[in-house]
C-alpha cells in the first residue's frame, strides 16, 4: 500500500444526486419542441457572470462563468523576459491553461497535457493580435487560466479567452481591443450556440466550433473547428459566432466599467 | 464621475481631425480608439489653432515599463570594472512590480574624463542611483546612464554602514565616521 | 483467464516478430524456422548471393538541391541518405578548433527503418557510437586543415536497414563529401564481411548480421593507398579466418570504390554537359 | 515558423506587396498550388508508404505500419491510429539536436488532428482483431527530409497517399475451449487487406494571410512574411472535417470566409487528383500481378 497517500474508500456514491443530470433516479426533464436543455433555443447562450479583479496579488484578473463552465485567470507582468530568449524590440506574451485537478467528470493530472499545452498556445494566438506589443519590447506578461469546472471542452476555450482578455484589460496592458470568444457545436445539421458537455458528445460525429474576435474592429483572432460538417453549416456558424462575440463584448465592457468605476 | 466617461480598449474616442492623441490611445484608419481601460480626458489645447489633446487614463497606477530617456532610480547590486549592475525599481514616480535589470557601462558613467572612471570610485553595491536609460540594451540589461549632474547616487551607506551626506560631485562622507568615499554623486534637487 | 491473455499476447508479439522477419526478404521462399541455413551446399547464401558477392549497389549524387552536398545509396535494401553542409561558421564555440575543421556527424534513424518498429532517441547510445565511428573515420581523411575555425556536418539519415548500415552510411558520406567540394585525400569505401563454417562472406544483409554465430566485421580503407581507416568486429572468429574475411572486405570495398567513382563520375560529366549546353 | 530565423523588412515589403497585385516570386497566382509529386509504395518493410514533394522544396516520406496492440478500454472495438513526424536536420541546420522538437510536436499534432476522431473517415473497426483485447495500431511515421514551406499540407497528401497504399494483415480468429480467443497472423502479403474508406480520409489546405490578402501553399519566404494561417482540412464530400488559425496575426471576416473558400476549392482538387492516381497505381499493380510480372517497387531517389 502507498502509505504516502490517503486512500479513498474502494466505492463510492455521488453526494448530491440533483447535480448530476445523469445520476439514476434524476429524470431529465423532457426538451420541448426545437428547445435545449435548460429550456434554451438553439442559438441562445447561457447567462454570463463575469467579473474583474479577484486575486488581488495579480496585475490583473477575471473570473468567468457561463453556466457550469467556471473559469479563473490571472495575468502578471508586464516584466522583464528572464531566460536566454534574445533580445526582441516586441513583447510576448506566455500562457498556462490548466483545467483543474477536479474540473472534469475524470480526474486530470497536474502535470500539463498535451491539450492543455495546445489550448496555451490557442490562447496566446488569438490574444496576441489584440495586444499592442510595440509598447512592451524586452518583456513578457504571463496569463494563468484555470479551469474550475468543465462543462464542455470548447465552451471552457471560449471562456478561457474571454476572461483572458479581460484580465489583460484590467492589467492596464495596452491592446487595441478587447477579444471576446465564442463556442458552438453543431447538432443534428444546425449549429447551436454555447454547448456545454452533454450537448456536444451525444452523438459520434459531433462538431464543434470556437472563435475569438475583436469586436470592436471586426477582425477574428482565432478559429477552432473540429469535426465533418458542410460548408453552408460552417459558414453559418461562423456568422452565428461572430454575433455572439457581440453579445459577449458588452458583457466584458460592462464589467470592466463596473470596475474601473467602484476603484474611483 | 459618471461610468460613461469610462472607456475600453477598442472603444472609438473620435476622429484623427478632432483632437491630438495622448497616452491610452491608438490610430488605426484615421479614426481614435481607447488602448487602456480608463477615464476619457480631453486636454484643451495649450496654443491658439491647435488641436485639443485625447488621453485615456487609469484609475489604478498604470504598469510602466522604463522606456528610452526614462529617468529611473535603481539600487546597484554588483559592480565590475566594465560596468555596475542596477536593479530598476522605479520609473519616473511609479514603482516598479517586477524588478528590471540594467547597467551603467564605465563610458555612461559621466560626460567628461571617460577614460579615467572607475567603476568602484563611482559606485558600491547598495547604493541607489538615479540614472538615464539611454538604450533598451541587449537581452539581459537596459543601458543606463548618469552623465548629467542630476544623475548618480542619490543614497549610499558609508562602510560602518551608516547614511552618508554628499560633500561634493565625487565624494560623500560619513555622519559617523567622517571617513570620505568616493562615488559619482547626484545634485541635490 | 489472467494466463491465457498473457499467452495470447506472448504468441501475438512472436508473430509479429516472426512477420517482421519474413517481409525483410519476401523473395527468398525457403526459410526454415527452425535454424537459418546461412550457406547451403551449394555455396549460396539466404538472399541467393554467393559468399564473395556484394549486393546491388547504386548511388545518387546530390538528390536534394538545397544542401551543400548529398548522396544517397541502395546497397540491396538498406537505404541510406547523406546531406553534408559546410564547412562553415561553427554553432558552438566550444567546437571552434583554430587549425582546422570541426566534423560533426548526426546519425539517424528512421523509426520505420528496421524489421520491427522502433522509435530511437537522439541521444540513443547506440547511435552516438555510430555517429562517433564515422566522424573518426573521415577526420583522418577530409583535409580539415584547409578550412581552420570552420564545422562540417555530415548528417544520415538511414531510411531502411538490412544489415550493413554503417558501411552505407560511411560510402554515402563519401559521396556526399565529394558532392559538397569538401577536400579529402581520397575515396573512404566501406564494406562488411562475416564467416560462416570458416567461409568468408562479404557484405552480410540483416539475416547474417544478427545471427549469433557469424563474426561481424566492418572495415573501411582508402582505396588508392589501401590504408585502413575503420575497423569494427564483434563476436570472435581465429586469426586465420580473420585474415581471409579482412581480405576479403578489402577486396569489397575496391569494388565499391569502383562503383562510387564512377557515379561520383557520371554525375560529373552531367554538369559539364548542363554547363557547356547552356 | 520562428524556427527558421528571420526575414528581413526589404523582402518582407517584396512579397507583401506582390501579394496585394497577385504577382508571387515563383510566378504562381495566390491560389495556384505547386502541383504535388507524389509516390507510393516505396519502403518495402512498411506497410503503407508513399513520398510527396511539393516543388523543388518541400518533400516529406511517411511510412505506415501495422503493429499489433492492446485495445484502447475507451473504444474496444476499433484499432488506433498513432503519428509522429520528425524532421531530418538534413532539412536545415537548426532542427539539428533537440532543435526540431517544438516543430515536430506540432507537426504531430496537425496531422493527428486530422486524422483522429470522427473525421478521419477511416472505418477503424476493421482494425479490431479480438474486440476488448487485440487490435492493429496504425503507426504513422513521417520524415521531413526538406522544409520549403507548406510543409502540413505534405505530410498529409502523403499520409492519405500511404494509407490507401497500406495493406493490413490478415488475421484468423478462434476461440480456444476455455472461452479465451486467439489468433494468428497472416503472414502472406498477397492476403492483406486494404484499409476500408480511405477515400474518405481529408486533406489539409493552408492558406497564408500576407498583408492584406492570402496565398495558398506558400513557399517558405512567404510563410515567414505571413502574420496569420489558416489550416483548413476537407474531406471528398466537401464537408469541412477540421479548421484552424495559427499565427499571431488576425483575420478579417471577409478574408476568412474567401480564405475558407479558396482551401475548400483547392482541397477539392487536390482530392480529385489524388485519388485518381491512386486508382491508377492500383490498376497498374493488378495489371502487372494479373500478368504475373514482378512488381517492383520505386527505388526512393535512384
Amino acid at each position: 500500500m502507498d502509505r504516502r497517500r490517503v486512500q479513498g474508500p474502494e466505492t463510492s456514491v455521488v453526494p448530491f444526486p440533483l447535480l448530476d443530470d445523469a445520476a439514476p433516479g434524476v429524470v431529465a426533464p423532457p426538451l420541448q419542441a426545437g428547445k435545449r436543455a435548460g429550456g434554451r433555443r438553439p442559438e441562445d447562450m447561457r447567462p454570463i457572470f463575469l467579473r474583474t479583479g479577484l486575486i488581488s496579488q495579480a496585475s490583473g484578473s477575471a473570473y468567468i462563468e457561463m453556466g457550469r463552465t467556471k473559469v479563473a485567470c490571472a495575468v502578471y507582468g508586464p516584466r522583464q523576459i528572464k531566460k536566454q530568449q534574445g533580445f526582441s524590440e516586441q513583447g510576448r506574451l506566455y500562457c498556462e491553461f490548466k483545467f483543474a485537478t477536479f474540473a472534469c467528470k475524470k480526474r486530470r493530472n497536474h502535470q500539463r497535457d498535451s491539450q492543455e499545452k495546445e489550448f496555451s498556445q490557442v490562447i496566446v494566438q488569438a490574444l496576441t493580435p489584440s495586444i499592442r506589443l510595440e509598447k512592451l519590447p524586452k518583456s513578457v506578461v504571463d496569463i494563468y487560466v484555470t479551469v474550475v469546472e468543465n462543462d464542455g471542452t470548447a465552451s471552457c476555450l471560449a471562456a478561457a479567452i474571454t476572461a483572458a482578455s479581460t484580465a489583460l484589460a484590467d492589467a492596464g496592458v495596452e491592446m487595441i481591443d478587447l477579444v471576446a470568444a465564442a463556442s458552438l457545436a453543431y447538432q443534428q445539421r444546425r449549429p447551436e450556440g454555447d454547448a456545454p458537455t452533454g450537448e456536444n458528445t451525444r452523438e459520434a460525429g459531433a462538431a464543434d466550433l470556437v472563435l475569438a474576435q475583436m469586436p470592436s474592429l471586426g477582425d477574428v483572432t482565432h478559429l477552432l473547428h473540429r469535426g465533418p460538417v458542410d460548408w453552408a453549416q460552417m459558414s453559418r456558424a461562423v456568422e452565428q459566432c461572430i454575433d455572439v462575440c457581440a453579445k459577449i463584448h458588452a458583457v466584458m465592457v460592462h464589467s470592466l466599467r463596473e470596475h474601473s468605476a467602484a476603484e474611483q | 464621475m459618471s461610468s460613461s466617461a469610462i472607456v475600453t480598449p477598442g472603444q472609438r474616442l473620435g476622429r484623427e481631425h478632432q483632437y491630438r492623441t495622448g497616452p491610452g490611445t491608438y490610430v488605426r484608419n484615421s479614426v481614435i480608439h481607447a488602448s487602456i481601460v480608463g477615464t476619457r480626458e480631453i486636454h484643451s489645447a495649450a496654443e491658439e489653432g491647435e488641436l485639443p489633446t485625447i488621453s485615456v487614463t487609469r484609475g489604478r497606477e498604470q504598469t510602466t515599463l522604463p522606456q528610452v530617456d526614462s529617468i529611473v532610480t535603481g539600487k546597484v547590486l554588483r559592480v565590475n570594472p566594465r560596468f555596475a549592475t542596477v536593479a530598476i525599481m522605479a520609473v519616473g514616480p511609479t514603482a516598479c512590480r517586477d524588478e528590471f535589470q540594467g547597467i551603467i557601462r564605465v563610458q555612461d558613467v559621466r560626460a567628461t574624463e571617460k577614460d579615467k572612471v572607475k567603476i568602484y570610485h563611482c559606485f558600491r553595491p547598495g547604493d541607489v542611483v538615479r540614472a538615464q536609460v539611454i538604450s533598451l540594451g541587449d537581452a539581459r540589461s537596459y543601458y543606463l546612464s548618469t552623465a548629467q549632474n542630476e544623475l548618480g547616487v542619490i543614497f549610499a551607506r558609508s562602510v560602518a554602514g551608516v547614511p552618508m551626506i554628499p560633500i561634493s560631485w565625487q565624494e560623500m562622507q560619513c555622519t559617523k565616521t567622517k571617513t570620505v568615499e568616493l562615488r559619482k554623486c547626484a545634485k541635490p534637487m | 483467464m489472467t494466463t491465457v491473455t498473457t499467452a495470447v499476447g506472448g504468441v501475438a508479439s512472436f508473430l509479429l516478430f516472426f512477420r517482421a522477419v519474413c517481409s525483410l526478404f519476401i523473395g527468398a521462399t525457403s526459410f526454415a524456422m527452425s535454424r537459418v541455413e546461412l550457406l547451403n551446399p551449394e555455396g549460396l547464401r539466404v538472399d541467393g548471393r554467393r559468399a564473395n558477392e556484394l549486393r546491388k549497389l547504386s548511388c545518387k549524387l546530390s538528390p536534394l538541391q538545397h544542401a551543400d552536398g548529398s548522396a544517397y545509396i541502395e546497397q540491396g535494401n538498406t537505404k541510406v541518405l547523406a546531406v553534408v553542409y559546410g564547412p562553415r561558421e561553427t554553432r558552438h564555440r566550444a567546437q571552434v578548433m583554430h587549425d582546422r575543421a570541426y566534423i560533426n556527424v548526426e546519425y539517424l534513424v528512421a523509426p520505420f527503418s528496421a524489421g520491427e518498429r522502433k522509435k530511437r532517441s537522439k541521444n540513443d547510445k547506440r547511435l552516438l557510437e555510430l555517429a562517433l565511428a564515422v566522424k573518426q573515420t573521415f577526420d583522418s581523411v577530409v583535409m580539415t586543415t584547409l578550412h581552420p575555425r570552420s564545422q562540417i556536418d555530415i548528417y544520415l539519415q538511414v531510411l531502411q536497414d538490412d544489415g550493413g548500415a554503417l558501411q552505407a552510411s560511411i560510402n554515402a558520406a563519401t559521396l556526399a563529401l565529394v558532392d559538397a567540394g569538401v577536400p579529402m585525400v581520397d575515396y573512404v569505401c566501406a564494406c562488411t564481411g562475416g564467416c560462416v563454417d570458416s567461409q568468408a562472406l562479404l557484405d552480410l544483409n540483416h539475416i547474417e548480421e544478427s545471427s549469433a554465430e557469424t563474426p561481424d566485421l566492418t572495415v573501411a580503407i582508402l582505396p588508392r593507398s589501401g590504408k585502413v581507416t575503420l575497423l569494427q568486429m564483434t563476436s570472435r572468429v581465429h586469426s586465420d579466418q580473420f585474415e581471409q574475411m579482412l581480405n576479403l572486405a578489402m577486396e569489397g570495398c575496391r569494388q565499391v570504390h569502383a562503383v562510387l567513382d564512377s557515379s561520383v563520375r557520371d554525375s560529373m560529366q552531367q554538369l559539364a554537359d548542363q554547363m557547356t549546353h547552356r | 515558423m520562428a524556427s527558421f530565423g528571420l526575414v528581413s523588412q526589404v523582402e518582407r515589403d517584396f512579397v507583401e506587396r506582390g501579394v496585394d497585385v497577385g504577382i508571387r516570386a515563383d510566378g504562381r497566382a495566390r491560389d495556384d498550388y505547386r502541383p504535388p509529386r507524389v509516390e507510393l509504395g516505396l519502403v518495402s518493410q512498411s506497410d503503407g508508404s508513399a513520398r510527396c514533394q511539393l516543388g523543388d522544396g518541400t518533400d516529406v516520406l511517411v511510412s505506415v505500419r501495422c503493429e499489433l496492440g492492446q485495445a484502447d478500454p475507451a473504444a474496444d472495438d476499433r484499432g488506433r491510429l498513432a503519428v509522429s513526424v520528425e524532421c531530418s536536420p538534413s532539412a536545415s541546420q537548426r532542427f539539428e539536436g533537440r532543435g526540431a522538437d517544438d516543430l515536430n510536436t506540432e507537426l504531430s499534432e496537425a496531422v493527428t488532428r486530422a486524422l483522429t476522431g470522427p473525421q478521419s473517415g477511416l472505418n477503424l473497426r476493421q482494425l479490431c482483431i479480438v474486440p476488448g483485447m487485440h487490435c492493429w495500431v496504425l503507426n504513422i511515421d513521417a520524415i521531413v527530409l526538406n522544409y520549403g514551406g507548406n510543409v502540413v499540407d505534405a505530410l498529409l497528401i502523403a499520409t492519405r497517399a500511404a494509407l490507401a497504399d497500406t495493406r493490413v494483415p490478415r488475421t484468423v480468429v478462434q476461440e480456444m475451449e476455455d472461452g479465451a480467443m486467439d489468433f494468428e497472423v497472416d503472414d502472406d502479403v498477397e492476403n492483406a487487406q486494404p484499409l476500408e474508406h480511405v477515400h474518405n480520409v481529408p486533406l489539409c489546405v493552408t492558406a497564408n494571410k500576407i498583408g492584406a490578402g492570402y496565398v495558398l501553399d506558400a513557399t517558405l519566404t512567404e510563410e515567414l512574411c505571413a502574420s496569420a494561417r489558416l489550416h483548413v482540412t476537407v474531406n471528398s464530400s466537401g464537408q469541412v472535417c477540421a479548421a484552424q488559425k495559427s499565427g499571431d496575426g488576425a483575420i478579417e471576416p471577409s478574408l476568412l470566409m474567401a480564405m475558407l473558400q479558396a482551401a475548400k476549392e483547392q482541397a477539392r482538387r487536390l482530392l480529385e487528383q489524388q485519388d485518381e492516381q491512386i486508382r491508377r497505381h492500383e490498376t497498374e499493380i493488378a495489371a502487372k500481378r494479373a500478368r504475373g510480372e514482378p512488381v517492383k517497387r520505386p527505388s526512393i531517389f535512384v
